[in-house]
């Protein structure tokens, strides 16, 4: 049974990494590195290798309802790949970047601390489990928010915890309803619970959630911290919270808790479909605006995050395709957005886009990587983004939504002309750019062509015969909805 | 003006003196019939860890920093989880589980009893009230004065 | 139900400080008020009338007891609270070194 | 997998891979290899059309005889400017040109041979991506603001292709060859109007062809004509034609519509045009207005007008890229393209003169030139269409016709100004000892211009019956009738008549004598040469144009402007709700906690 390993590799290289690495950060590099790599591979097995199965691992041999059990089934591994690559490729990037903010061990501790908390979240079983999961993941994210030590830094931390100590309120109060409506824990037997229950209880416990994860997942009326936190931590980590964190933490809890325990009521799946098209217009509507080059991508997050609620929103396969597919793109071309300002921000000294010019002769490797990330956010052919959202604007007109089709289309449109916007003045202005002031070192351009190779390989994924393996058993068991409850309960 | 010297007044620090042991014994009684009784590791730990804010706050940092060595606490404290963590590989290396007991259970209500539970809330005492004091301590080196306006 | 909404009113007196107080230390006992009436709620959520404390004692028989799961929910609700909480405070500290104020509404540097 | 159609797409793109590898002797020798082997590929599908490609259970690729109208002239303007392209690229940018240049082609080939609607959206925007690529390699100052705007209009009109698509696959499935979609419900109308953005914004049709001429400002000039001149109006083109040629099954109001746009089209680029200083902005607003007559004739429905308008098509793509490419020989050798600088290079550049000449005709619409040719098809159909409808639809109709004559005049007048700027006009002094353009530029040019008259002269034997009408007929156009009368030959003999007629009187009486210029005695330094622009100088002044010109400077016109300027001022007003104060964003929450718990009751 390897379920428990993706919680316990993690943890245990987090606490081993200060023990270890006194002054020098080498053994924290190379430890952290060599379990995110342990990671990558055995999700990777777990994926490929036993995809469509349902695990089911009882902690101390407990068995539901009293016990918590973790539940590895195919979507918990795709989370699980997804995050395990963006946590690899944030590492490779690292070391020569927190080096110069000064870094020690402790970085990468609580790095490792972050991605115990994903993965702990995503392969979870329990309600309660996960939320003190995600309260690990968060709290890891809060200090590595402030890592950087400046002013603005500890501002957006500040915020960031306020705000998450809200929403954690209203999931606890949520998990009260559901316990107190269900006397279990576990997803699966609140899932057979709730169907016993009244519906406007069930609504209830719904509303609380999705306003405690809606805030996680920085839909739009929750998204403030968002742009604030993003843009203010360390590159490799606002790829990890942008890439990455928001989806473990939101998207995967919502869906999740509104398909496989709730079985998908109506009411929230049209809330879904509206907080999406508010938050694809608003999000990239602010971005646009943007000089900034790192909030800019952090309202461009919220957009498209907007895209995977409108995509999760429509209720058939091909929308769900298109969700779970837009996760994976948006988490790869994020990421490599969010390498290429940490570079432009290593090489030149600003953020500000007005303050950059034509760096694509001095800096080829971040100039060429971020075209083809703002190709692929724009949704550019050949590139991932493009396909997923062919496949979320063609289920939303399948769906009988032509209007919310529209909105991601004009969403689509801002996108592109804010992406051209960051190439025109940042990489590729009028201005030449006649000196560097830091060097892009090896680690950052190897994180980056990863991630650019990537970009192209998982467009990919949507040809059929690939697909059938990759992204429908993640689907099936998404869209089994309240059936995956039985089929754990089985187990 | 004559020098002062760092902490309290010297009856806080006799009284201390006196009743630190008894806190700390306390915290282990706790932490050592968490299965017994209500408390546990981390009701223990908290203890524990209010016996060391005692000194903290009686003798002052320098003192406290000198009685205990900062970089063994750190180290302890690391290795809480980790040992943690080997409980509960261990068990899923002889029990079947991760966390499973792999221990004799014991007779009902004696203090060897319960398997693994007892040696968890060992540790999780340990990690908590380390954990803790070095919250305390953190919070106590900075100084609000101090500081670089940006 | 007086407990309920008892605990609803604490859950709103931290919402309401965390909406109108400006101090940064005061915000951080806010969030806090609204978590213990989180606890609170969930250990009620636990209670049962006429039952004892969920303890096996030598002697006593195995009568009806709370329920102890909530309680122990609370327990692991309170740690992270208090981790939420220390950070918070040590964010207080450097957001004054830096702003030299505490004041949460000239804190804002990041905006648009 | 060993479709000779999927070897056409697959030969250049392999090109194209590999040539971003080879020095750049070899990707010039790859590049045409690429292109002749798909030349050889097409002439073989001539008459005898190849199997279509199955790909994952559905038709992928096909061949009609309107990708192969599209397919064939894809490859051969790709050579001719190819041939344009041997010497004298920009070394800086050479390496990326040679790679994108088999890229394009192979993503216009997709794109005509795609017969899946998701297949067409994939090379369509690779096409479009491409452009992008040109743009990119641009060198003055504005290029990078030109890319961007560029990209913007064509890439951004990509996703109201994919949403058209989608919605006219709800009545008709994925398949773009044998769909009759009636433009009956909402989303039908909805799909045809996003399709219409689309194929207006590749094919720079009005009010989406404000990148074209900037573009062609500072794009390298033979991308300029290779691009917006050639394959994306080969492309936006041909999606139009496969819109109102039997995918949608289009009402009459609807046509109209477009051909008012077409109409529009014409005029208001070529009154930008005129007044250009630019030569490359200039050329641009051309290849702008005589799209136009495209979409007029094309959107009309009338079986004429619309084989004028696929043979206007292929007459543009001739002669806009020989006047693109005659301006960039001369650009290259005389180091501008700004027509207050240039003038004179008749003499140096005798060949590349001549070409251009003939381009300038060809486009002006002069007989025999192919330009007259088609524009004669497209007023012919719309007159006779006119005759059949009802009177408000007549007059409509004539009001549109009229606007494209008048048009079609100002060409003419343009180009005088063109011809007189660049090529005549008393030379600068610093133009001295210019050389002929190298031999493969005037090589090109000229098989261009060769072609123009071809075209013109035997249009009926060649383009119209080989590729024109098979292509017509595809879209349901079936009936070909001229009601007037016009034989290029006679024309011909006529023109010719009258000019050795000229020549006679001219070298038998006149005694001509030949002097400077006499400016009362003053020394004829530069400020005395009068340059091309002057010539329309007063357009600008006059009365209700000066204003509108005056705005049209300001872009007010410009629909990427008005976007920008609204989605900005959007933007403010958003960025003022978050200022930063956490007490804003936390009633944010409370907000959205409260709208759930009053939906969940």
């Amino acid at each position: 049974m390897i379920t428990p390993y993706f919680v316990i590799i993690p943890l245990a290289a987090a606490f081993l990494i200060p023990l270890v690495s006194k002054r020098k950060t080498g053994p924290a590099v190379l430890l952290s590195l060599a379990s995110t790599f342990a990671l990558v591979v055995l999700s990777g097995y777990a994926f490929f290798g036993r995809s469509g199965e349902t695990l089911v691992y009882r902690m101390s041999g407990w068995k539901l309802p009293v016990g918590i059990n973790l539940v590895q089934d195919a979507f918990s591994s795709f989370m699980l790949v997804m995050v395990s690559l963006i946590a690899l490729t944030s590492l490779v990037f690292s070391p020569r970047y927190i080096d110069r903010l000064g870094g020690d061990a402790k970085y990468y501790s609580l790095f490792m601390v972050l991605v115990a908390g994903m993965n702990g979240v995503v392969v979870t079983g329990d309600l309660f489990n996960l939320f003190v999961f995600m309260e690990i993941a968060i709290l890891a994210a809060l200090a590595l928010v402030a890592y950087g030590g400046r002013a603005h830094e500890f501002e957006a931390a500040f915020k960031y915890a306020v705000m998450a100590s809200v929403s954690a309120s209203l999931i606890l109060i949520g998990i009260a309803v559901a316990y107190s409506a269900t006397s279990s824990l576990g997803l699966a037997t609140i899932s057979r619970g709730l169907e016993r229950q009244s519906p406007i209880l069930v609504l209830w416990v719904g509303g609380l959630f999705m306003a405690g994860f809606g805030l996680k997942t920085a839909a739009m009326p929750f998204h403030a911290w968002l742009p604030d936190a993003h843009s203010s931590a360390p590159a490799p980590i606002s790829a990890m919270l942008s890439g990455v964190l928001i989806k473990a933490l939101g998207v995967y809890v919502l869906i999740r808790f509104f398909y496989n325990v709730l079985g998908a009521p109506p009411l929230f799946l049209q809330i879904f479909l509206v907080l999406g098209a508010v938050s694809i217009i608003l999000g990239v509507l602010l971005a646009i605006g943007q000089w900034d080059i790192k909030r800019l991508l952090a309202y461009h997050s919220i957009s498209q995050i907007g895209y995977i609620l409108l995509a999760m929103g429509l209720d058939t396969t091909l929308g769900m395709i298109g969700a779970v597919y837009h996760m994976l793109n948006h988490a790869v071309f994020k990421s490599l957005l969010f390498y290429n300002a940490g570079a432009l921000e290593t090489a030149l000294g600003t953020r500000d886009l007005r303050e950059m010019g034509n760096v694509s002769k001095l800096l080829p490797v971040t100039s060429g990587t971020s075209l083809i990330a703002s190709l692929s956010i724009s949704g550019v052919p050949p590139f991932n983004g493009f396909f997923s959202k062919l496949v979320i604007i063609i289920a939303a007109v399948q769906a009988g939504q032509p209007l919310f089709a529209f909105v991601a289309v004009v969403g689509s449109l801002l996108t592109l002309a804010s992406f051209l916007k960051v190439q025109k003045f940042g990489l590729r202005g009028g201005r030449p750019v006649e000196r560097l002031i830091g060097e892009v070192d090896g680690g950052m351009k190897t994180a980056m062509i990863l991630l650019a190779a990537l970009c192209l390989v998982t467009s990919l994924l949507i040809v059929p015969g690939i697909r059938e393996t990759t992204i429908d058993p993640v689907v099936k068991v998404i869209m089994e909805k309240t059936g995956h409850a039985q089929i754990v309960l089985e187990k | 003006m004559r020098d002062v010297k760092p902490g309290l007044t010297v009856i806080v620090k006799t009284v201390n003196r006196l009743i630190l042991w008894m806190i700390f014994l306390y915290g282990i009684y706790i932490i050592l019939h968490g299965h017994l009784s209500p408390g546990g590791g981390f009701g223990g730990g908290v203890v524990l860890a209010l016996g060391f804010l005692g000194v903290l706050l009686a003798y002052g940092r320098g003192f406290s920093l000198n009685w205990l060595r900062l970089g063994t606490l750190r180290d302890l404290e690391y290795s809480a989880p980790l040992l943690f963590l080997g409980f509960g590989l261990a068990g899923m290396a002889w029990g079947g589980a991760f966390l499973a007991n792999f221990l004799s259970k014991g007779k009902l209500f004696a203090l060897l009893s319960s398997g693994v539970i007892l040696p968890l809330n060992i540790v999780i005492g340990l990690k908590v009230g380390l954990s803790l004091f070095l919250v305390v301590l953190a919070l106590a080196e900075f100084d609000p004065s101090q500081g670089d306006d940006e | 139900m007086t407990l309920y909404v008892l605990c609803f009113a604490l859950f709103l007196v931290g919402l309401y400080g965390i909406l109108t107080k400006r101090d940064l230390v005061k915000i951080i006992l806010s969030s806090g008020i609204m978590g213990y009436a989180c606890n609170m709620m969930l250990v009620l959520f636990g209670y049962r009338r006429e039952a004892s404390y969920p303890i096996l004692e030598k002697g006593r028989e195995a009568a009806a007891m709370v329920d102890p799961l909530p309680q122990a929910m609370v327990l692991t609700a309170i740690v992270i609270e208090l981790g939420i909480i220390s950070l918070l405070a040590a964010l207080a500290v450097r957001l004054f070194q830096k702003y030299r104020t505490y004041d949460i509404t000239k804190i804002r540097r990041l905006s648009g | 997998m060993d479709s000779p159609l999927v070897l056409v797409i697959a030969a250049p793109l392999a090109v194209a891979l590999l040539n971003l590898f080879l020095p750049i002797a070899l990707r010039k020798a790859m590049t045409v290899i690429g292109i002749i082997l798909g030349g050889v590929l097409v002439r073989g599908f001539f008459g005898a059309p190849p199997p279509s490609v199955a790909l994952f259970g559905t038709t992928a690729l096909s061949l009609d005889d309107l990708s192969f109208f599209s397919l064939a002239f894809i490859h051969i303007i790709g050579l001719i400017i190819f041939l344009f392209c041997l010497k004298g690229l920009d070394p800086g940018t050479e390496r990326t040109f040679l790679v994108l240049y088999p890229l394009t082609l192979a993503c216009a080939n997709g794109t005509v041979l795609s017969s899946h609607g998701v297949g067409f959206l994939v090379f369509w925007g690779l096409s479009g991506l491409a452009l992008y690529g040109f743009a990119l390699l641009g060198q003055g100052e504005s290029a990078s603001a030109t890319a961007k705007k560029t990209f913007i209009l064509v890439g951004g009109s990509d996703v109201f292709l994919i949403m058209g698509l989608a919605l006219a696959a709800m009545s008709s499935g994925w398949s773009l060859f044998d769909a009759r979609i009636p433009l009956a419900g909402p989303a039908e109308a909805l799909a045809f109007v996003f399709l219409l953005i689309a194929a207006f914004a590749k094919a720079g049709g009005f009010p989406l062809h404000t990148w074209v001429p900037d573009f062609s400002r500072d794009a390298p000039v033979e991308s300029a004509a290779f691009l917006p001149a050639s394959l994306d109006k080969l492309l936006g083109i041909y999606l139009l034609a496969r819109m109102m040629g039997g995918y949608f099954e289009v009402g009459l109001f609807t046509r109209m519509i477009v051909v008012t746009l077409g109409a529009l089209t014409v005029i208001v680029a070529v009154m930008m045009a005129m007044v250009q200083h630019n030569g490359r902005r200039l050329l641009g607003y051309h290849a702008v207005s005589q799209v136009g007559y495209m979409i007029m004739g094309v959107a009309s429905g009338h079986a004429l007008a619309f084989a004028g308008g696929l043979f206007h098509l292929l007459n543009n793509v001739l002669y806009k890229s020989n006047l693109f490419l005659a301006l960039g020989s001369a650009e290259k050798r005389a180091g501008s393209h700004d027509l207050d600088e240039l003038g004179g290079l008749a003499k140096a550049m005798p060949a590349t003169f001549a070409m251009a000449l003939v381009g300038a005709l060809s486009i002006s619409g002069l007989p025999p030139f192919n330009g007259f040719f088609s524009k004669w098809m497209i007023y012919q159909g719309l007159l006779e269409q006119a005759g059949g409808l009802a009177p408000a639809y007549a007059v409509w109709l004539l009001v549109c016709l009229i606007m494209a004559v008048f048009g079609s005049a100002l060409t003419l007048a343009s180009f005088m100004k063109f011809l007189h700027a660049v090529f005549l006009g008393r030379r600068p002094e610093r133009f001295e000892g210019l050389r002929e353009a190298p031999a493969n530029q005037w090589l090109a040019t000229g098989l261009l211009a060769l072609l123009c008259v071809v075209f013109g002269l035997f249009a009926q034997a060649v383009p119209l019956r080989l590729f024109v009408f098979p292509a017509a007929r595809e879209a349901g156009f079936e009936a070909f009738t001229y009601p007037g009368f016009y034989r290029p030959n006679l024309i011909l003999t006529l023109f010719v008549i009258g000019f050795l007629a000229g020549l006679a009187v001219y070298l038998l009486t006149a005694k001509t004598r030949r002097d400077g210029a006499y400016i009362g005695g003053h020394v004829p330094s530069e400020a005395f040469r009068v340059t091309g622009t002057d010539f329309y100088k007063e357009i600008t002044e006059m009365r209700p144009l000066a204003t509108l010109y005056r705005q049209a400077e300001n872009k007010a016109f410009d629909v990427y402007d008005l976007g920008s300027k609204a989605t900005f001022g959007l933007s403010h007003l958003l960025q003022r709700a978050h200022a930063g104060q956490l007490q804003v964003y936390v009633l944010f929450i409370l907000f959205g906690v409260l709208l759930f718990m009053i939906l969940a009751g």
